[in-house]
């Protein structure tokens, strides 16, 4: 059996204590979790820093005086200088604190778009996006008559760029893509994307849920607009994401939820709106949640992000090869420049029979469409089983892995 | 990788019985059925199954045929496939009463012994391996609540999420 | 001194102790928490309750069909049929979870009234509404040409109900109001506006925001179409709120936000939408948040919120009576129908100097303009100090209270 | 409440001095300037104070008066009037090495011994007790931060949240 180098690369060995979730048997065996595109699970001082914040500093933020709320948002606010400097961005005022992805996506294409497009402009996403990067733009569309243009992608799964490049015309009033592939692993080329939209002065928005928690991120050497991400996907809460904007975009934008925090003076006559970031922050926000992401944050940064991603390559390279060591596999997504996912078939099992049988042996993988149902339908399959890895992730997991593919071969066989 | 057979076997063959991998793979009365005059969609987004379930009613109320078309999970496939073997010939009070049953075994939340009795649930049984994989039921439903809303002429498709 | 009868409305004996963050010192002196309206603290059971989760049932809901992925499921639909029953919704569809009272009334202005919304058409709320129940409708205004109409308040912080029926036109499109009002503490006659609304076809949005935690709420009993509250204002977590909306007026409206979970299909040549509740709830819910504010609805029925009313409704006067016998105090808020709140100014003392040395002694209340500018406008102040009570409050809190203002009086004496 | 008054007495005195307190209720150079030459707005969402600061500057960029109008809490208030005392007289250079002085002092981010010594800070002192309340600084700091921008000619209102 192959195996991986001993030395510096077996993060595993260092995180895997962190995560309290992954010290559990599921059906009697040990937990291989294999779904962290999904969500991942958190390390005990994120899951440490939210109770701790509820047991002695919760209170409203930004408007109180008494010492508790003062603390609050010195914690909130504070997280969110971690995560500035985290994707190294130039201004805090650039960081604004969202409910997730999903959200962060919809606040660009209502605030940043919707104002702006006129029937006949077009917005210009691919054909891997997660649902996402996909129905807000729809929506969009059906608001206001813009059409929704759709890069292809190849049998690799990867982005076709002379046809991308084809479809950049000066009406692509936004382009909206993702950094790395949910479903598929791809890493876009999206510096490359990026030089070519800003040549034409087109916006560019990245979908980074899958590309935050496995890759170093700088949001100023990228030189995109926008930058979204999820906290759960990155060892943090649900219910907190982020959206990175440029302060100059951001600034032009009207607001996008009204309510309290995000003014500064409300009257019948009329309304001001507070300054970045705050003016997108309408309504208390998720205190908790930020705070145990601003940890999450610290975490990342205390192991490494380059580090963490030389150790899924590692892992991602040897899943691939055990995986193609299957009779009857059929890998979905085989760009040649991947992250930490892989979508498969095996025989004719269905992915959720497939998913049933592996759980069984205490394998958590994903099956389905991924909320990427494009995706499936280019590869015309239903769905697909895919195994995502994080840094707590080893080779034991991928044997384990291996073996119960072969356990529902089977059973089916 | 003994400790995983010795352990859990049981559940799993319980679950894809060999009578259900038969049902999956040549699933019975496949196919569209042209003079249905009952048919109802059902869809369950967590794994993608999807399938239309066709019924013939004859002139006295009860079914003359009945067949589905679609794809989805072995479990979702093989019910399917045992539901039309099994309503066939039944009017549609005792198919609907098999809805009741079937899916109150399955979900545990309704064991009517007295419909049950009354009906001979056959091959039916084969699904009871999915009590243990509550993830799973809703798979194992899905026909039965097609059969369910196209008898009562239901049009918008149903989902069991 | 005045007491309370020490009977069985003694809550606070009862709960206190389920609150750790209640138990420690602020500026050396145990803290007394009045600042409840804008958020309040949460028992052990919730904080436990989202630790738990985090660290043995956490992974991403609804698509999955391994064993963490179920019971996320489980755990966060769970709580929805929790809070069905809490405020006694007809079906579970009827319940879109989102990231608070904000979102929720952001959401009905966007996906129910824009898309049947002429230029002309009118809004009508009431002068007593928080931020969050005011500038969504201006966004509205705004983007659609409708007119924003303002039923005006008495003196006492009261609805004039007869100038609010002279408003309620057949050209109102919907009426927003408060249940009960954060600032004010107001509860508003919403049974009898509701029937009036009716009674025209009209529909009613109710901000409970400040009832769900301090009353029993039956939506069916109130008969409105929609009904918006936040879990952080009721012992649960931030970042996560409740839409409850009926299921017909629901079901006629667009989705708010696209993503994940609220398709069934999505393809380049349409997409269809999934069922309610989930066409409401696009992208990853704030599944841990749901969970602790299902915990919190366990916790307040298990005290009951009947007898949480009437506790809380003998303190509030008891702290009515303690402040008026205060020289230089002006009470403001004098509603007959009150509950939980109290706003208020002494002698010249700027609030946010009040806050200050009531903090030095270790109580906590809000000062400023508790995000209703416009009823602080309507008073003529700049802003007001505010004591918000909750079911852990007692007399002792209270005659706190009143000794640190006793003590801000002296130093500005 | 003996327990009150002896811990944390001298905390709030230092806070809310004599010198303070005078400022607060009655602030100097209170109104509008007519003939000001610069203003700007400063605003803490915080608390809701809200002031408007005047400067004129005289031909040889010297501060010849000075003045603010608004409402605010005690410690922005007297911020305010004691600023308008010490600016008067002073060259822009010499206003804007005091704003860089007063904000450094109050947030304690920084403490520029040069410019420190070159300025006589006098009763501006009397703000330093604000140090204690951290939640109360950006009160301290407003009128300061009002300076600075009209100085600069920003139209905005600054806001110090
Ligand atoms: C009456 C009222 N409405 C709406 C809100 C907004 O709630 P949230 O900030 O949780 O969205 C609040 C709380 O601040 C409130 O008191
Ligand atoms: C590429 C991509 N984009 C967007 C999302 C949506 O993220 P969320 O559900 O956290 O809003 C996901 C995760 O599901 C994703 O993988």
């Amino acid at each position: 059996m192959t195996q991986l180098k001993k030395s510096d690369v077996r993060l595993d060995t260092e995180c895997r204590p962190d995560f309290p979730a992954l010290h559990q048997d599921i059906s009697s065996h040990p937990l291989v979790y294999l779904d962290n595109a999904a969500s991942a699970q958190q390390p005990s001082t994120v899951i440490d820093a939210v109770a701790y914040y509820q047991r002695h500093d919760h209170a409203n933020v930004h408007r109180g005086v008494h010492t508790l709320s003062y603390r609050a948002t010195e914690a909130y606010e504070g997280a969110r200088d971690k995560i500035q400097s985290f994707i190294n961005a130039a201004k805090r005022s650039e960081i604004v604190l969202t409910s997730g992805t999903t959200e962060s996506i919809n606040l660009v294409a209502q605030s940043f778009c919707r104002p702006r497009l006129a029937a006949g402009d077009k917005i210009l996403i691919t054909h891997l996006e997660h649902h996402s990067n996909i129905v807000p733009w729809q929506l969009l569309c059906e608001q206001t008559g813009a059409e929704l243009v759709v890069a292809p992608i190849n049998k690799s799964g990867e982005l076709r760029t002379e046809a991308f490049d084809q479809l950049l015309t000066d009406d692509v009033r936004i382009v909206a893509i993702a950094h790395v592939s949910n479903a598929l692993g791809t890493i876009n080329p999206v510096k490359d994307i990026i030089a070519k939209a800003k040549s034409r002065n087109i916006a560019v928005l990245l979908d980074g849920a899958q590309s935050v928690p496995h890759m170093p991120v700088d949001v100023q050497d990228l030189g995109c607009d926008f930058y979204a991400f999820s906290a759960h996907k990155m060892f943090g809460p649900t219910g907190v994401g982020v959206l990175f904007g440029r302060e100059a975009v951001l600034d032009a934008m009207p607001p996008y939820q009204g309510g309290g925090d995000m003014i500064l003076e409300v009257s019948f006559d009329g309304t001001t709106y507070n300054d970045l970031p705050y003016k997108f922050e309408a309504g208390t926000p998720n205190i908790s949640g930020v705070v145990g992401l601003g940890a999450a944050v610290d975490y990342l940064r205390s192991v490494g992000m380059t580090r963490i991603a030389q150790h899924e390559q590692q892992l991602l390279e040897y899943m691939t090869r055990r995986l193609e060591g299957i009779d009857g596999m059929r890998l979905i997504g085989t760009a040649t420049e991947k992250a930490s996912v892989q979508s498969f078939l095996v025989d004719d099992i269905h992915p959720h029979d497939l998913g049933t049988i592996l759980d069984h042996q205490g394998v958590a993988i994903r099956t389905g469409h991924h909320c990427a149902m494009p995706v499936m339908d280019f590869y015309g399959v239903a769905g697909t089983a895919r195994a995502s890895l994080a840094l707590y992730n080893n080779i034991e997991d991928v044997d384990r892995l291996i073996e119960a593919i072969a356990k529902a071969r089977h059973i089916f066989g | 990788m003994n400790a995983v057979d010795i352990h859990s076997g049981d559940d799993l063959r319980d679950l894809y019985r060999e009578l259900i991998l038969d049902h999956a793979r040549s699933p019975r009365h496949f196919g569209k059925l042209d003079d249905a005059t009952h048919t109802a969609e059902g869809i369950n987004p967590l794994c993608g199954d999807k399938l239309r379930l066709f019924v013939r009613l004859d002139a006295d109320e009860k079914i003359a045929a009945a067949s589905f078309e679609g794809s989805g999970c072995a479990i979702s496939v093989a019910s399917a496939s045992l539901l039309t073997d099994m309503i066939i010939g039944l009017t549609v009070t005792q198919a609907l009463d098999s809805f009741a049953i079937v899916t109150g075994r399955l979900t545990g939340s309704d064991t009517d012994r007295e419909l049950d009795a009354a009906i001979d649930l056959g091959k039916i049984k084969a699904l009871d391996g999915v009590r243990e994989f509550p993830s799973r039921v809703k798979c194992a439903t899905l026909a039965w609540h097609a059969l369910n809303s196209a008898i009562h002429g239901q049009s918008t498709p149903i989902s069991t999420e």
